[in-house]
């Protein structure tokens, strides 16, 4: 199997989808000519056209509203938001429309349309560059909020959310994009929308985590167990929502213990929808505090802060340590 | 200061053919067959008394808010230009419109009397649901113009909005990406002189919203919205030259909200009698008959024909309405809609409800404890 | 004291802080001569005049954007949107600007405004006229969300929002416009900025609501009370954002129960949050799982339905019964 | 079919006096003070010579990514027709601009070296952050004339934004908005030909940017963005009309960004050397040296003092900047930005951090465990 690193891999999605479906249309800022400023969409425009991936002028609401019309139509628009910090000038066009199509029509009109967008931290970006904010998405309902971990989830994930009859929101941690190498096989892959996955194995402690933040617990994680012989579940969420609370819910039920970790703010974060589920469907199991390891309710600061503000190997490991010591 | 000037060749025209009188430009009159023109008129009076019979099923407490549209119904003639499989994309104000197309008046006393049914329209009709979030379906008029462009499917998409609307930024949005990708999209403005209690001219310091398309090098053209004529000439030429590959274009239809916003609104708080009064002397309606009666196509006896009938149909779609109300519904049913597959969260949400449900019947047959 | 509904005490609150300080400036959609599609700025035009009182053009971004322009210059911009289904328009104005304007610059520059709007179900009104979605606000560090619950508490905490120097958006649970009358005294009266209230006192469990959810909530306490002898300690809420967390949290230490009500999907809504906290801080003194009870995770459906979406006396009730009997 | 024109007296023009050449329209030539000629030019050169230094400390890895303004640094004129108390609203490629205003070179090190602390311009300078979003500002910028309008203030606000930012919503919603409620904002678009990848001709479908403001009744003009006299001149025009009630305007500064987008981004990608190569030839600088050598205002000597004394402005600031990163920055200070009054989350979460720096700092005394 060839080695990818992420951006790889999402290319290779996308351009293996477009191959397979003349209805599959990127469009975008700068994801033609250019290929995208992280590159994600290189060579496609060559590959198939002006017609297929469409430069656009400089507008969110319209690249979104642009692609709903084109779903109803009949297309799959993969619509690319330059980064997440700029995805909420779209923000109306996805709640009014997007998330409701379907339930404004009984069925009728789906909107099978997939709006891309690298989020977090960590790559000393400027200003709205870096933040962390899938939870906006995730308590839409209609949406699907999808962040994949590795090059391998990401290229699985965004064949799913292409052939998904839904909207779905795929945030790209940009700190992953070329961080590392994975194996990804050139055949047809697909994971599931909706599903969590196994991360690590492990007895003592669960801990929850997606996206970028996934790599820093492994860490954490491995580091635990070498020098302490803590053994960490690890779950990666991969889709925000529908949250899959049956893998982590049922790890905890094993360990009794668990830390969420991401790099959003923590307050209404995604963590503590996870704390919420594990009260309600792990709480007898439950023998301690549920720690949250995540951003501070602050905007993420400038680079040379950054570090400081989103949770690495050593916050986590020290949340899971005291859990474990509670 | 001498400056160079830069030839833009752009000017915005305003077209009238049958004027309030009911007198024709006989030299613009597009000399439409008999049957359009009478289905013209039909549709128009059927517009006219559909809104009224919604305003008293909504003043007897049968129905909920909705817009009336009265005053408006020249609308028709933009529907009238339009081939089926052409795709309309509604704002609010446009059930006359959205009934020529196909859809069933039982659905639009549906969605007013608070069933999401009422958003179920017809398989196969080209027709968006009802859009409510000002301006914002815009852009789905544009998107469905490139989808029908890169289909090579000679179809158009016509977009409707209001005066208010082009404030908002995703109008804007929209008129520049049809613009840029050359689709065929037909955005068409009716301008009836207010958003809610906002003027016209308080919306907008521009003289006119026709002018609003040169910002973007597309044709706009402003078109007496009360002459059915008119407005049929004009959606055709649009609607021609787009679906021909001449790109999108921009009609300002110059009407007027006789009625309320909504029927939760109350006009006299900001605008006064006179300004209506002089409208309905404008009236779509009575100009058209007029006209009609020229052409001998109308006399008494027809109108009163034409009213029965219409009449007729309304109370046959609300006799389905009422057949639906009286079945009832299915609170269950919620939790279908909102996904293709139903995610394991809303199937135990749907379990939850069941349950609560059952356990409130339970209740009311026991007539205990907690009401609700 | 004067009794007044909720309308009439938010009117008085904007005419007394037009009165005192004459950098205070309304603005919105219908907001001068119509006085407000709810009649809650009815009189306020004539009074203060068409500079003070302003109709703008039809533009949510631009009635944010323009509100934040004029806070940076020194005015205290109350804008109106006119409904929160419709504030997602002016969301990338509200998380790229208002709430960051102030990190941005050190504190150099704030971004005094307040942004208000109705939300909230049961009103039989048309799609886009009845959500609940808070979170978005709450979870956007820099922004403070406020929602009132009654007459008084409305009129003090939008004083206090209208003085504060940080923006505050403030929901205003429509049902509840109307629905009763409570007393409002004429003399000043301000309400802290993230702190909540007890509500109700009692000893058996602990019901955190806020916005139109109290008064069920209430209702369902008192019902509990009357027939089965149950004592329901009740917090409202009052500010989701920045969370008071004192006052829920040492309820439960007393109680040991909990259960959060509010009318928003339930899955990564503000009720999450309040398991989070009281897993957080209150974790050995919880002898049962919090239950949520919440709308569902759909957009809330129309009129006929929308009972049945939205949590209601019995729900509540069984929720807490089940949770006392757990 | 002939219709009826309606008369729309608008007309759109454009402006140069100084041509690539050097050549002055002695017609149109304002005649500017000696001094304030020197100014301009000493203000573009120190904005070349301070992008060309922040490129090689961003290749040297010492800065982050930042948007070099070179080609564009006529717009000092435009800040040079503002009077102090007036309010610049920027985007994030006016750093000549906002020098000129007073922002100091080590704050613009700062910010971009990931300081938060390169924000906090200094007090009482009527100059807002650099605003990254793109078009979103221009909003700002009609409120604060809405702000000057309403305390009878005799301010003007100055809002800049590129080629790109036309397209987004929030621009036309500001336009709008200036224009009805007749605030006295100037809107000063750089339309430097590209949005990152995307050429000014598909950004959007009119021939020109100042046509756009025909939308909203307000003057647009087309000014030579790389001629500094007529970038004053069109300038001061706007501005002192907006002072003095006349209401907003809006102007199309033509110019060209000569190099990156930003740091990140490479231009090969999407357009030719030939292009940049044409775009030299007009640049804004060397035409003003000719104009002021002509006038005996500038000599080799002049220019080489200008030079030094810009390039030791430029070390000075650097120095302040060194001397700030090395003293370093406390971590915990993040947490007192937000709010004006830090709530008790945030109290509870600085404390969480200063325990984590302080552990992590025994560890690295240890040199044990875990790192980060
Ligand atoms: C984005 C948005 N903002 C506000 C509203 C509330 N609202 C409904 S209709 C309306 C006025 C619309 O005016 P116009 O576009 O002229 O259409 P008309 O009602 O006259 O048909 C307003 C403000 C809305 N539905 N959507
Ligand atoms: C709302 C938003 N979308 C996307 C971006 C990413 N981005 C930064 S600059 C830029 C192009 C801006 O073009 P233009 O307005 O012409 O200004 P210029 O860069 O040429 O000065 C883009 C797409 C952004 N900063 N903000
Ligand atoms: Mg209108
Ligand atoms: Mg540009």
């Amino acid at each position: 199997m060839p080695k990818m690193n992420m951006v790889q891999a999402i290319n290779m999605a996308l351009r293996q989808e477009m191959e397979k479906d003349d209805s599959v249309i990127l469009l975008g800022e700068d994801v033609g000519r250019d290929g995208g400023v992280f590159r994600v969409t290189d060579g496609l425009l060559d590959k198939f056209g002006p017609e297929r991936v469409v430069d656009t002028p400089l507008a969110e609401s319209a690249i979104a509203g642009f692609s709903i019309g084109m779903a109803i139509a009949g297309l799959r628009p993969v619509c690319e938001m330059q980064f997440s910090g700029f995805s909420y000038f779209a923000f109306h066009q996805m709640e009014s429309h997007a998330s409701r199509m379907r339930q404004r029509t009984l069925g009728r009109v789906g909107v099978p349309m997939v709006m891309r967008a690298p989020y977090g931290g960590g790559v000393r970006a400027l200003e709205h560059h870096s933040e962390s904010r899938e939870v906006y998405w995730a308590h839409t309902p209609g949406l699907k909020m999808v962040i994949p971990s590795t090059p391998r989830t990401a290229r699985a994930l965004l064949v799913s959310a292409i052939r998904d009859p839904d909207p779905v929101v795929f945030y790209e941690p940009k700190a992953v994009y070329r961080a590392f190498r994975e194996e990804v096989p050139e055949e047809e892959e697909t994971f599931p929308i909706g599903k969590s996955r196994l991360a690590l194995e492990g007895k003592d402690i669960t801990v929850i985590s997606y996206g970028a933040m996934l790599r820093p617990t492994l860490e954490a994680a491995s580091e635990l167990k070498d020098k302490e012989g803590i053994e960490c579940e690890v779950v990666d969420l991969l889709t925000i929502s529908p949250l899959d609370d049956k893998l982590f819910t049922e790890s905890v039920r094993k360990t009794g213990r668990a830390v969420v970790v991401h790099e959003a703010p923590r307050s209404f974060g995604a963590g503590a929808e996870v704390v919420a589920r594990l009260v309600d469907k792990s709480f007898l199991y439950l023998e301690a505090p549920v720690r949250r390891v995540t951003g501070f309710d602050l905007v993420i600061p400038y680079y040379q802060r950054e570090q400081d503000y989103l949770p690495g190997v050593f916050r986590i490991a020290t949340a899971i340590r005291e859990t474990l010591e509670f | 200061m001498p400056k160079t000037e830069i030839d833009l060749p752009y000017r915005v025209e305003y077209l009238s053919i049958l004027d309030p009188d009911g007198q024709v430009d006989a030299s613009l009159d597009p000399s439409l067959p008999d049957e359009l023109l009478l289905k013209l008129y039909r549709g128009m009076v059927l517009g006219r008394k559909f809104d009224e019979r919604m305003l008293i099923l909504q003043r007897q407490g049968k129905i909920g808010t909705f817009a009336p549209v009265k005053g408006q119904e020249a609308q028709v003639a933009v529907t009238a230009a339009m081939e089926e499989n052409d795709w309309l994309v509604p704002s609010f104000r446009e059930t006359p419109a959205e009934i020529w197309r196909g859809r069933p008046m039982e659905s639009v006393l549906l969605l007013y009397s608070g069933y999401n049914e009422g958003g179920r329209a017809p398989e196969g009709i080209r027709t968006l649901p009802v859009s409510v979030p000002v301006g914002s379906q815009t852009l789905h008029g544009a998107g469905i113009g490139y989808a029908m462009k890169y289909r090579g499917e000679k179809s158009v998409a016509v977009t409707f909005f209001g005066d208010g609307a082009t404030s908002e930024g995703d109008f804007h949005e929209a008129m520049n990406f049809a613009a840029v990708f050359q689709v065929p999209t037909v955005f068409v403005c009716q301008n009836n002189h207010w958003a809610i209690s906002i003027p016209r001219s308080r919306q907008t310091h521009s003289k006119t919203i026709a002018q609003k398309a040169l910002a973007y090098d597309m044709p706009g053209l402003q078109v007496d919205g009360n002459d059915v004529l008119a407005v049929y000439q004009a959606s055709r030429d649009a609607i021609s030259r787009a679906r021909s590959g001449g790109g999108p274009a921009f009609l300002e239809l110059i009407t007027y909200r006789m009625s309320l916003h909504t029927t939760a609104d109350d006009p006299k708080k900001y605008r006064s009698e006179e300004e209506v009064q002089e409208w309905i002397k404008r009236d779509p309606i009575t100009r058209f008959e007029k006209y009609l009666r020229d052409k001998d196509l109308l006399s008494d006896e027809k109108i009163q024909s034409i009213a029965a009938e219409v009449q007729a149909e309304i109370s046959a779609a609300e006799g389905r309405w009422s057949a639906f109300v009286e079945k009832g519904v299915d609170p269950l049913d919620m939790f279908e809609w909102p996904y293709a597959q139903m995610p394991p969260d809303l199937v135990e949400q749907r379990e939850e409800l069941r349950r609560e449900l059952e356990a409130k019947r339970g209740k009311v047959e026991k007539d205990t404890l907690v009401r609700d």
